[in-house]
């Protein structure tokens, strides 16, 4: 791979993960209020995007790649918007 | 035969309007894309296998001609569309509320001075109106052609329909959201009466079902009954086993329930059926049935469940 | 059965089954890799969606009822499934590291690496049978109320998804020994490894949504 | 670099009984058992669906219980959608013509490619097993009724699940292939439409079905576990089911149309003798469609008690789809303009789509108008609306293709007169059954009803006659497929395209040299009115 050493790079990133994943508990603790669902996806997108990017490589693929990666979370996306818009907009009509 | 069913809502002709707009559109293209091809397959006839052809591959000036025009009409379409709704799904300040309740197959009505009707909706002429919906079980969908109104009723939560009569007479209501065996039975007739006949049925003194009546016997107002208040779409009176039991000699007959048990299907036998259809104490079921008949309860009059009970005597 | 057999084929687009059609690979082993890999992303890619349907389902209900999230997520053992967390992200370097070392033909690193992987994947699946039993036997059923519907169905197919990755993997593990994979004819080892990877990614949103943010 | 027998063999010919069929590796031959396959279910819905309009002839009974009917609509629909339609075109003649057309030897995952044939076939039965208690829910298995019910939706949902397998690999294979394996010089720009048309159906299968594939999971968890998702006793929510299954099923429907639509595009310069008019608006739209056509699923919904406000968004995105579509429309009739029009009977199966998939579309717009579909939803003015598309659109394509590719695939030639015939019966049953239904709606009649009101007898009984014309048009084309007459050369219709320039029919290996190609696919006519 294009990393000069991939070993320590995986090391480093596994370390990273870690870390990450402590953080995410320990702050579970604290009541941010709304803000709680927000932190936590935060905190995991972060770590699904150094999976992604190292892990499998997505760093070193090409554009193609890169489109088949990312639109499925905008399908994704999609399909809560659209039916979250449904029901949390039913008022009386 | 009209193309489009009568119009008795002041929301129809809105609809209508839009059905013949797109028609004449459609129309249109629908010729000019005929036209096209039948003028083009005519002209453009292969003469011989050597037939020299333009290799034309665009055309600005079309291609802009047909992006353009469909996109004008699509909007046009879309507007209409949306402002028609929008006024349909815009309830009137103090209109006549009625509830209503769909359950497998069949229509309950409660309007807000207490009555209840079954199958049979009474609404008066002018006068908007909004339906507060909800289904005792699977989804079923409110449907009458001649106001074009339609909506889904679902379990734990209500939905409305709004409208305005706008032409006296009886018009169907119509289920149209699939919800079983006896799916395109679950017909019911709205009413539309001018509003001094409707101060009339709702204080009860006249036009009401029970009065109409009056001079019927028994037997004959239950075999209405049996019609118009849905047990048709559950039991047969010629033997044929249905959702539910025939009714065809049933009365005198021995029955078996689910637990083994067995009782005479007598009078009060069957007017505990009609109010509970699982039996007390034990919450019995007759063999060979599923729990799926609602209670009648509050639907029927004792009078009424009599004139039952007097038509099912007659089916030998 | 049949998932089984449609992974395994993605693994390796020309090995399964002995060849019934006298065969030879049509195309050169660049195109069969970086195509094996184009068609792992898109597989990847239905995968997401997949889960897509759950997670869509826990940010209405979650939105609709946020006490009964509260309460449901609270119920639930942190302690078990910060373990988990730490067992897979552990697994995905594990299967990182064997890619790489792959491409170094260094063989004896890769078994090892894709053994530990196995083993992790194995006590993940462990202790969730002991998280599940506890539930179980507490009365707390997918029906119990919306919370647990989600709580076992996300789970649920996620674990469907770890037994899968297992055999994959074991598959896999069980060809190193037959040599059958070198410095040139990795393919196999780097699309399981993605389909691993895939595995911790969804884990990774799944862990916060169900266990810790209520 | 490979075995010559290969190329001297025909693929008919290259390995002979059960087994040289049912493991083969060979694009052409799954093509050919995926043809055979859909062509069966085909004939099984119709039976269900000849039955249901026999029981249309009179209100009430006529041949059928309530129930024996609601099952047969249910069977119908979801045979023809789940088991003929959607993977239909796509994966008859998308396998069969695909590698040929890209210049490759096969698709770039020739096993997985069996597997999927195998996972179809696997998912077709199970789906078939429920037939020991039928399921009577209608193809879209709306919730809490599909809940609540006593017959076999778990095996048919199951069904339907593992039949998406066989959608996703098949898409994946088919994208895979298009962007490793064209032959050298095939650019983007150079690719036939089909191949466009079926890249763009193929991102829509592997992007849409894992949606309906994790509903249907979820429905048979609720069955089966009790989860509560869709089901208003426990707190759930039956709208929500109703958008992940549209979520997938309106992408589901461009699933069906894309390859017939690049079929057109395939037929019409042909016989034509010219270039198609608007190639890259064709291409693109395809895209386009593909993309768009996610966001427009709430269409289905607009009386389900959806929300008011994603109601008018639905409606907007519709109508925006519908434009691309509208567009392809005149760039096929243009392509004849000054052409030298052959009306083959491929040519006339692909100029009756025009006209009838225009009919159908068009009545799409009634339906996407917000205020018109209140009234016309789920009445037999969706029914017509949906079948002018899916046979006046998908069906009479993938009849002009098997007319078109017929020396191709066989190397025989058939009747083109008797095929003619077969069509002029075919083309008016088809009218005589589905225009009645238009009429029927508009008036009120609603859609899986076993049972309805007098006034409708005389418009559901033309429709139940036109029946009767469409099979006998139908049976007389499948004669005249069955009796060849006559040995075809590679390219009875002088095309330009890479797949007539093998022999017919084309070795098992197809090329012996991978060509390079130099030209557009649809080199015709002389470039003096070239424009700028
Ligand atoms: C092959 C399948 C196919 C295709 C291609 C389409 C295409 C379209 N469909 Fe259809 N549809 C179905 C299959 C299909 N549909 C099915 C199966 C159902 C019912 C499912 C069920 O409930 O069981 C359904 C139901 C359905 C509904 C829901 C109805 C209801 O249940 O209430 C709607 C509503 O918007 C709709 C709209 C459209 C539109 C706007 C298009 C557009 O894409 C059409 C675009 C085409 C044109 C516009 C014609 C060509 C144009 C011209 C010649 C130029 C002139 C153009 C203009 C003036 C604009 N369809
Ligand atoms: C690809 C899709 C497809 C196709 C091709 C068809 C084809 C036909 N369909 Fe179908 N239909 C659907 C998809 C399709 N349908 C769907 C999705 C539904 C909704 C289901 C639901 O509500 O859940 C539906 C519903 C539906 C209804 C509405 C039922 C109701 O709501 O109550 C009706 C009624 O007329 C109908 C009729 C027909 C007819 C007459 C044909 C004909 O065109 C068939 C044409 C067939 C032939 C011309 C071949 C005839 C050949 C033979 C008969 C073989 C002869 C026999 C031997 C030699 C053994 N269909
Ligand atoms: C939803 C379907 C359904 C409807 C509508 C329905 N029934 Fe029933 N009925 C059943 C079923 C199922 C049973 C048998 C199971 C049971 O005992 O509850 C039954 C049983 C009965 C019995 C006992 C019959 C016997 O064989 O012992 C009577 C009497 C009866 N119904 C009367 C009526 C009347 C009167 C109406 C209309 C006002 C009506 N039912 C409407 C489904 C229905
Ligand atoms: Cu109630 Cu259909
Ligand atoms: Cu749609």
């Amino acid at each position: 791979m294009a990393s000069s050493n991939p070993y320590k790079t995986y090391l480093n990133i596994w370390l990273l993960l870690m870390f990450l994943t402590f953080i995410t508990v320990y702050v579970a603790q604290f009541d941010f209020g709304t803000l709680n669902v927000p932190i936590a996806l935060l905190v995991a997108s972060i770590k699904a995007g150094v999976v992604a990017l190292y892990f499998m490589h997505l760093k070193y693929e090409d554009s193609m790649t890169w489109i088949f990666a990312t639109y499925p979370l905008f399908l994704l996306f999609l399909l809560i918007a659209f039916s979250a818009t449904d029901i949390f907009t039913r008022v009386a009509n | 035969m009209d193309w489009l069913p009568t119009s008795a809502s002041t929301f129809a002709p809105q609809v209508d309007m839009i059905l013949w707009m797109v028609t004449i559109i459609s129309v249109v293209s629908c010729i000019l894309v005929g036209f096209l091809l039948i003028y083009f397959v005519v002209k453009y006839k292969k003469k011989s296998d050597n037939d020299q052809t333009p290799a034309i591959t665009h055309d600005s000036f079309l291609e802009t001609l047909w992006t353009v025009i469909p996109t004008i009409l699509c909007i046009l379409i879309f507007i209409y569309g949306y402002v028609y709704y929008d006024k349909y799904t815009t309830p009137t300040k103090g209109a006549y509320e009625i509830n209503v309740t769909a359950q497998r197959w069949s229509w309950s009505f409660a309007y807000p001075n207490g009555k209840k009707t079954f199958n049979e909706l009474y609404v008066p002429l002018n006068k908007p109106i909004r339906l507060v919906m909800q289904s005792k079980d699977v989804l079923h969908s409110f449907f009458v052609p001649a106001f074009r109104v339609k909506q889904d009723v679902i379990g734990n939560r209500y939905t409305f329909i709004n409208f305005t009569p706008t032409k006296e007479g009886v018009f169907d209501i119509y289920c149209t959201e699939y919800c079983g065996v006896s799916h395109s039975d679950m017909l019911a007739k709205v009413h539309v009466v001018s509003e001094i006949e409707y101060a009339k049925w709702e204080s009860g003194e006249s036009a009401d079902v029970e009065n109409a009546y009056a001079d019927m016997a028994p037997d004959k107002i239950g075999e209405q009954l049996y019609t118009s208040k849905g047990c048709v779409a559950c039991h047969s009176i010629d033997g044929a086993n249905g959702v539910g039991p025939t009714w065809k000699a049933l009365f005198g007959k021995e029955r078996e329930f689910t637990d083994g048990s067995l009782e005479v299907a007598d009078e009060n036998y069957i007017k505990v059926s009609i109010l509970y259809p699982v039996k007390p104490p034990q919450g019995k079921v007759v063999k060979g049935y599923a729990p799926v008949m609602p209670s009648y309860q509050g639907l029927l009059s004792d009078s009424e469940i009599t004139a039952i009970i007097e038509y099912i005597k007659t089916l030998k | 059965m049949q998932i089984m057999k449609f992974i395994k084929s993605l693994a390796y687009p020309s090995e399964m089954l002995p060849p019934i059609v006298e065969e030879e690979s049509h195309f050169d082993p660049e195109t069969e890799h970086s195509a094996a890999k184009l068609g792992m992303w898109l597989f990847l890619a239905t995968e997401l969606l997949l889960f897509g349907g759950l997670f869509a389902a826990y940010a209405i209900f979650r939105a609709k009822y946020p006490t009964m999230f509260a309460e449901g997520s609270a119920s639930l053992d942190v302690v078990l499934g910060t373990v988990n967390t730490v067992i897979l992200i552990f697994s995905s370097w594990t299967v990182a590291v064997a890619v790489s070392a792959i491409q170094e033909n260094k063989i004896k690193l890769v078994q090892v690496m894709l053994w530990i992987t196995i083993i992790c994947a194995a006590i993940f699946g462990i202790n969730k049978y002991f998280e599940y039993s506890y539930k179980l036997s507490n009365g707390i059923t997918p029906g119990t109320d919306i919370f647990y519907s989600i709580y076992f169905a996300a789970t649920g197919v996620h674990m469907l998804h770890v037994f899968i990755g297992m055999a994959v993997l074991g598959v896999i593990l069980k060809k190193t020994y037959e040599g059958r994979y070198s410095k040139e004819n990795f393919t196999a080892i780097e699309i399981g490894g993605l389909y691993w990877h895939l595995v911790d990614l969804i884990w990774i949103y799944l862990f916060p949504l169900l266990y810790l943010v209520g | 670099m490979s075995h010559s027998h290969s190329f001297d063999k025909h693929y008919l010919e290259d390995g002979k009984g059960f087994k040289s069929w049912f493991f083969t590796h060979d694009h052409k031959r799954l093509g050919v058992m995926y043809l055979w396959a859909i062509g069966i279910f085909f004939v099984l819905a119709a039976i269900a669906s000849f039955l249901i309009r026999f029981e249309h002839l009179s209100p009430g009974q006529t041949i059928v219980s309530a129930q024996t009917y609601n099952v047969l609509f249910t069977l119908h629909g979801a045979v023809m959608v789940f088991l003929f339609i959607v993977p239909g075109v796509a994966a008859s003649f998308g396998n069969f013509l695909i590698p040929l057309m890209i210049g490759a030897r096969d698709v770039i995952f020739p096993k997985l490619n069996l597997y999927s044939f195998w996972i179809y076939c696997a998912g077709s039965l199970i789906l078939l097993l429920s037939l020991a208690a039928p399921v009577d829910t209608g193809w879209t298995f709306y919730t809490p009724y599909s809940i609540d019910t006593g017959t076999n939706v778990i095996l048919v949902t199951f069904g339907v699940f593992v039949l998406g397998f066989s959608s996703i690999l098949t898409g994946i294979n088919f994208i895979v292939s298009m962007h490793k394996l064209r032959a050298p010089g095939l650019t983007w720009d150079r690719l036939p439409l089909f191949c466009w048309a079926a890249y763009a159906t193929s991102l829509l299968q592997v992007l849409a079905t894992p949606v309906v594939g994790i509903t249907l999971l979820l429905l048979i968890g609720e069955r089966y576990f009790g989860l509560g998702f869709f089901d208003p006793a426990k707190g759930g929510d039956p709208v929500l089911f109703q958008h992940f299954f549209w979520f997938y099923s309106h992408p589901a429907v461009y699933i069906m149309i894309l390859p017939a639509m690049g079929i057109i595009s395939e037929v019409i310069p042909v016989f034509s003798r010219k270039p198609i008019f608007g190639y890259k608006a064709i291409a693109y739209s395809s895209l386009a469609i593909a993309l768009i056509s996610f966001l427009v699923w709430g269409h289905h919904m607009f009386t389900s008690g959806q929300s008011k406000l994603i109601n008018i968004i639905f409606s907007v995105i519709t109508f925006a789809v519908a434009v691309p579509t509208a567009i392809k429309v005149f760039n096929w009739l243009w392509t004849m303009y000054k052409g030298s029009v052959e009306l083959s009977t491929a040519m006339l199966y692909s100029l009756a789509f025009i006209f009838l998939f225009t009919i159908g579309g068009l009545t799409g717009l009634f339906l996407g108008a917000l205020a018109a579909d209140i009234h016309l939803h789920d009445t037999y003015f969706v029914v017509a609306h949906m079948h002018y598309v899916m046979i006046g659109g998908t069906v009479f394509g993938l009849f002009s293709a098997i007319h078109f590719w017929y020396p191709k695939m066989w190397g025989k030639m058939f009747d083109e007169f008797k095929a003619k015939i077969a069509f002029t019966l075919i083309f008016i049953g088809f009218n005589v059954v589905f225009f009645p239904q238009f009429i029927l709606g508009t008036q009120g009649m609603p859609r899986r009803y076993f049972n309805y009101a007098p006034e409708f007898e005389s418009l559901h009984q033309l429709s139940t006659y036109g029946t009767w014309i469409l099979g006998v048009g139908f049976i007389l084309m499948l004669y005249t497929l069955f009796k060849p007459v006559g040995v075809a050369d590679s390219n009875p219709y002088r095309s330009v395209s890479l797949e007539w320039s093998m022999p017919s029919p084309p070795p098992t290996l197809n090329f012996e040299e991978i060509p390079t190609v130099t030209t557009s696919t649809y080199d015709y006519g002389t470039k003096v009115e070239q424009e700028a």
